[in-house]
């Protein structure tokens, strides 16, 4: 009764924004949470995480592919947008604690006050009225972006290419030097 | 999709939704106790019940039980609806005078004074919570015994489950909120129910953060790798987040 | 990083608060973080502290970064916080001196109490802690490589390393 | 028993079992229903045989166990045919006395002999007697003349020729037209119309049906659906059968409560001889449709005799009703479209098919037709099931049939349709009893229970008896039934115990209402009817109750007390030798006194006293 078959292929459908980080810009203000906070009544739905208690990482919903979250729910509370977030229905929620135990991720969480589960739905109104999440837009540091996977990664490719570049004209110089 | 009528306004609903549904998309407000979006209609509590007119025929009917069907005129807030209502309210309270919801709904229905002896109760007996223990966790850990005054929820012979999984679903769907759950140490205890359950301490920190048997179960029903599930989440956070930090740099 | 230092104890600051204050207590999440006078637990600690001392806290804020005027002022005008800033009637901040000076700024309507005392830059790390390592002209200190020890310099001077209340919760009066 | 093969076999077995009912010369048919065998039916039955065994008459004499006759007031009730003389109060010792007369035609022993109980006249002749010569016996026509376990005797009386007809002659939707012609409607209280009942079933979609026999008569002082499965439990079968034919469903579930153990044991064998003659099973008498039925057992449960309730029973959770909407003729039992109707409908089923609707519907009044059993019971003189045309009025059912109140009474009330139903005071007496006419008078028909109330019968009383089994039956799973019965209880206790106002009627009226109007089910939503009918009819008694601490009947016992009248009393000490108390002291030969600080009400010394010394007021 629990476990409903996966069925539904992820891979098809319109391309999906997701958000995306860059670690070494966070600075760990916690802005993000502030944000989410003030979007969601007062209830944040994502993380800093201190990895070893120093270098702040990030810490919001993946809304996975075939997402465990959304496959363990009971109550099929937890489902999938036309946006491809994965999101609680509040006044559905029996308060299980499933997902919760489930996430590969530890994101969700649960409100006692509420009385149901919470986790990130991308800012389902602000997105749909053509705003970026409330966490991407407060990031001081734009260390979070809001992006097709391509765009980000095309982002990601340059990056990473300067810093060959980089690197690649120490090298050069350093060789030339132990030639000469 | 079906359109009715409900206190003299047309609403469209799509079928196969009750009469609760269109009447809170009209924004008009039936009270209800034993109803809850994400468990099968129950109509126990009775205080939803609205005024169905079918082909010059009036019934009192739960609305939340109720299908919509075409030609239906329903209305929500009449004399005798109210007089169900207040009546119906006034029990629940001397069935339970010490539960602060229950008295805040009776006052919202006109209940002045409580004209009987109090039960002490502090159940509703709605059946939320069977129902999602029974329909959606697909553990029936507990069910309903005895019956009329002594109808109660409890475990099988009032002993300690051996199929309870302390998800706690029973307590957060509670509208009276009766059932604690309590952990103590490496116990989790709901007391009501005489179970008490082995917590799992997280393999990283040692904190105990969810009950065996929860874990156990869901270790044979997803796929999640076996060994984030002993960990608790703060430090599932933790390890995906090095992860994340010496992969995106 | 900026180094600070409490000016004030918590008798101190509360004898500048009246029973009817709507009071905000305010962070930044950065440099005071490290100083041990802000972010998320000095921030609970002192404002449980205070409410359970009988004062009227309105509103915990945390702004990660609260020398950049555009993050401070977004607080006063987001729908969430608009309501909130408009009612209350005093900020107490835990921040460094260019935080406070950036809230004067914005909230001129609201008392600011001065809670801190900016001394220089200095540089963290896991097994020291903070230093200060590049003194402010008006201190009269020389920089230093290995740095001053906060404790120290908050004997020296009269100061106090924070936080205001220990991460413990406060009893009730 | 062989399997039949078609309808040829049938008419065969039927000329089988006829000639060998003419060979037997004399019949003596013993009731062995519920209260004659209470009664000691079995040992009459037993020392009848040995009887005839003594005068040497095996082959000409036959003794019978059959069900109910009807006539309980009389038990053990021992029938002997040809000419059907009637011998009331057998006991074992009369038998050869029995068996005489029975053989020889007359007399009938003085201690057996039925006397008019108003005229004391001598009536031999069952027929005769005006318990039974009012009636219109159709069910129960051949109640005396059926061995329920004797395929045969039911053959003999034209079994099975309905099912035949039908499956042979008609199609289903001339079956179904045939039932809706006449107009039948549901015998379990509710009536609503049988054939528009079948013809939803038969609508809906469903690749299978399924047909159920409510057999959870629970309300109290009902027994006609026992009697009915007791005595012949192959006219419901066959009933079902051809019920199954008109709608379509292959499967039948007869749901008998488990406090019928005869019925259960009588419906179960006749099943398994009906299925072994190929009357249930696959392609019944060659015709291709196939019905088969099981018996399910209730637990019990007042509530499982509703239909959702009863389903929830059949599927194995605890019987508790279920919303309507989707009603059970679109999702029923395992979702599937079935179809419910209770034991006297079903019966009738196969006399409308034999005889056509016409002569079904000649009887009744206006859109009641056919003829209902009634349990007559209570104060009444003649006790026992009775068979009427619908639309008979009370006052013949009570006065002609009932034969009026005991000696020196006089009747106030009759309670109809059990704990759903209501009171009707004798000034409404001329009520016709159907379906609506007793809605009108704000009672019910119900499944048939009349409880006939005289001057000794306290209301207040009987609406606290009425609520106290509803508390108890409650399931408990809406709040104005599980709550309201109680609380109204209580307040009726309140009343009962002389500490009631005028705010407690109008506090009864206000839960009454909630509790009829809000409820889930049936239970609930009729829950209040003993109640408001009482205090609509008989407002007076609460009054008396509540203003005067009087209870005019005498019943209350809060309300009475218990004294000696010292003219009457001899000082025979009987009363203070019954007094559990020990409160009665007096010298022997001189008037006894009660004290009544430690008098409890009981009323051992009021039947212990000859000499009627001891007063109750």
């Amino acid at each position: 009764m629990l476990l409903r078959p996966l069925e539904r292929s992820s891979n098809e459908g319109p391309e999906l924004k997701r958000v995306y980080l860059v670690p070494n810009r966070c600075l760990g203000c916690e802005e993000c949470i502030e944000a989410c906070k003030r979007e969601h009544d007062w209830v944040a739905c994502n993380y800093i995480e201190w990895v070893n208690r120093i270098y702040p990482v990030q810490m919001v919903c993946n809304h996975c592919a075939e997402a465990p979250c959304e496959l363990i729910c009971p109550a099929g509370a937890i489902h999938r947008t036309e946006t491809g977030a994965v999101v609680v229905e509040d006044d559905k929620c029996i308060g299980c604690t499933l997902c919760n135990i489930v996430c590969p991720f530890g994101i969700p969480k649960f409100s006692e006050e509420d009385r149901h589960a919470i986790k990130c739905d991308q800012c389902a109104e602000r997105v749909a009225a053509g705003k970026e999440p409330a966490c991407v837009e407060a990031c001081p540091m734009k260390a979070l972006t809001f992006a097709e996977v391509e765009d980000y990664e095309a982002e990601r490719r340059e990056r990473t290419a300067r810093r060959i570049l980089e690197v690649g004209t120490c090298l050069r110089r350093f060789v030339a030097k132990k030639e000469s | 999709m079906i359109r009715i009528e409900i206190d003299g306004n047309a609403v469209e609903v799509a079928e196969g939704s009750t009469v609760l549904e269109a009447a809170r998309k009209l924004g008009i407000d039936i009270p209800t106790l034993c109803h809850h979006a994400g468990l099968t209609p129950y109509g126990a509590c009775r205080l939803c019940v609205v005024e169905v007119e079918q082909r010059g025929r009036k019934r009192i009917e739960s609305s939340c039980t109720r299908p919509v069907e075409p030609d239906m005129v329903v209305r929500t807030d009449t004399d005798d609806l109210r007089e169900y209502r207040r009546t119906t309210a006034e029990l629940l309270v001397a069935q339970c005078p010490d539960s602060k919801p229950i008295r805040e709904l009776a006052e919202r229905l006109g209940v002045q004074n409580v004209r009987f002896e109090g039960r002490g109760m502090e159940c509703i007996l709605c059946g939320l919570c069977t129902r999602a223990c029974q329909q959606k966790i697909g553990t029936p850990a507990i069910s309903f015994i005895h019956r009329g005054v002594d109808r109660k929820v409890a475990t099988p012979f009032e002993i300690q489950s051996d199929v309870c999984i302390g998800c706690g679903a029973c307590a957060r769907v509670c509208p009276t909120g009766c059932i604690a759950i309590e952990d103590m140490g490496n116990k989790r205890v709901l007391r009501v129910f005489n179970t008490e359950l082995e917590l799992q301490a997280c393999s990283e920190c040692g904190a105990y953060f969810a009950p065996q048997r929860m874990i156990d179960r869901l270790k044979t029903e997803t796929e999640v790798t076996e060994g984030l599930l002993t960990r608790c989440p703060a430090c599932r956070r933790q390890a995906i987040g090095a992860v994340l930090r010496q992969a995106m740099r | 990083m900026v180094v600070s230092l409490l000016k004030l104890t918590y008798n101190e600051l509360v004898e500048q608060l009246n029973d009817d204050d709507r009071i905000v207590v305010w962070t930044c999440n950065d440099c005071v973080r490290y100083c041990g006078l802000g972010g998320r637990d000095p921030l609970d600690a002192l404002a449980d502290r205070l409410e359970a001392d009988g004062y009227n806290v309105i509103h915990r804020e945390l702004c990660g970064i609260s020398c950049n005027r555009g993050l401070v002022r977004n607080r006063q005008t987001h729908p969430a916080t608009k309501p909130i800033y408009q009612d209350a009637t005093v900020i107490i901040p835990l921040v460094c001196r260019e935080g406070l000076e950036t809230l004067a700024f914005v909230f001129k309507k609201q008392r600011i109490i001065d809670t801190v005392e900016t001394l220089g830059l200095g540089v963290y790390s896991e097994e020291t802690g903070m230093r200060l390592n590049v003194p402010l002209e008006e201190t009269g200190l020389e920089p230093s490589i290995d740095g001053y020890d906060l404790a120290e310099l908050a004997e020296q001077r009269g100061l106090h390393t924070g936080p205001f209340v220990a991460g413990q919760k406060a009893k009730a009066k | 028993m062989s399997r039949l093969a078609g309808v040829t076999d049938l008419d065969a077995r039927r000329k089988q079992a006829l000639e060998a009912h003419e060979a037997a010369a004399t019949v003596i048919a013993v009731c062995d229903g519920p209260g004659c065998n209470a009664a000691g039916s079995a040992k009459v039955a037993a020392a009848l045989r040995r009887a005839v065994a003594d005068a040497g008459l095996e082959g000409s004499v036959q003794i019978k166990t059959t069900g109910c006759h009807g006539f309980c007031q009389c038990a053990p009730v021992v029938v002997a045919y040809g000419d059907g003389l009637f011998f009331r109060g057998a006991t074992p010792d009369q038998a050869p006395a029995i068996v005489e007369a029975a053989v020889n035609g007359q007399p009938i022993p003085e201690s057996v002999l039925y006397r008019h109980p108003a005229t004391n006249e001598p009536i031999a002749l069952e027929r005769d007697i005006p318990f039974y010569a009012h009636q219109e016996r159709r069910l129960l026509k051949h109640a005396s003349h059926i061995d329920p376990l004797q395929v045969a005797d039911y053959l003999a009386v034209d079994g099975y020729a309905a099912l035949a007809r039908a499956l042979t002659e008609m199609t289903p939707e001339a079956v179904l037209e045939e039932v809706k012609q006449s107009a039948l409607r549901g015998r379990g209280g509710a009536g609503f119309p049988t054939g528009m009942k079948w013809e939803l079933c038969r609508r809906a979609e469903g690749d299978q049906k399924y047909v159920i026999c409510n057999a959870d008569e629970g309300d109290p002082g009902a027994f006609m659906d026992r009697a009915l499965l007791e005595g012949n439990p192959h006219s419901v079968i066959e009933g079902m059968a051809i019920g199954g034919y008109a709608i379509g469903a292959s499967r039948g579930i007869m749901y008998i409560r488990a406090e019928y153990p005869l019925a259960v044991r009588n419906a179960a064998l006749a099943i398994e001889v009906a299925r072994e003659m190929g009357l249930l099973g696959e392609d019944i008498l060659g015709t291709g449709f196939s019905f088969d039925l099981d018996i399910v057992t209730g637990a019990g449960a007042f509530v499982c005799g509703e239909e959702t309730a009863l389903i929830a029973s059949i599927e194995g959770f605890a019987g508790e009703p279920r919303p309507r909407p989707p009603f059970p003729a679109q999702r029923g039992l395992f979702g599937k479209p079935t179809n419910i109707n209770n034991v006297e409908t079903w019966a009738n089923i196969p006399l409308i098919i034999r005889h056509g609707a016409a002569w079904f519907s000649e009887i009744g009044y206006e859109r009641s037709r056919g003829t209902k059993i009634f349990s007559l019971v209570g104060e009444v003189q003649n006790t026992g099931l009775v068979e009427v045309p619908v639309g008979m009025t009370l006052n013949e059912i009570v006065f002609e049939v009932g034969g009026g109140p005991k000696p020196g009474r006089t009747i106030k009330a009759v309670q109809t349709g059990g704990p759903s139903g209501g009171c009707i005071p004798a000034s409404l007496f001329d009520v016709r009893v159907d379906y609506e006419s007793l809605a009108q008078v704000g009672s019910i028909m119900g499944s048939g229970g009349l409880i006939v109330m005289d001057d000794r019968t306290c209301i207040v009383d009987v609406a606290r008896y009425y609520l106290r089994f509803l508390k108890s039956e409650s399931c408990g799973k809406c709040t104005p039934c599980r709550e309201g019965v109680p609380r109204m209880l209580e307040v009726l206790d309140r009343i009962a115990s002389g500490e009631g106002s005028d705010a407690d009627i109008d506090l009864l009226g206000q839960l009454g209402r909630t509790v009829k109007g809000a409820s889930l089910c049936g239970l609930g939503q009729t829950a209040a009817n003993p109640v408001l009918s009482s205090i609509r009819h008989f407002r007076h008694e609460f009054d008396a109750h509540i203003h005067e601490k009087r209870c005019p009947a005498a019943v209350c016992t809060a309300l009475i007390t218990f004294h000696i009248d010292a003219e009457k009393c001899t000082g025979c000490t009987a009363c203070a030798r019954a007094c559990p108390q020990q409160c009665i002291t007096g010298e022997r030969k001189q008037p006894h006194v009660i004290d009544p600080e430690r008098c409890i009400k009981c009323g051992a010394c009021l039947d212990a006293c000859r000499f009627d010394a001891v007063v109750k007021e």
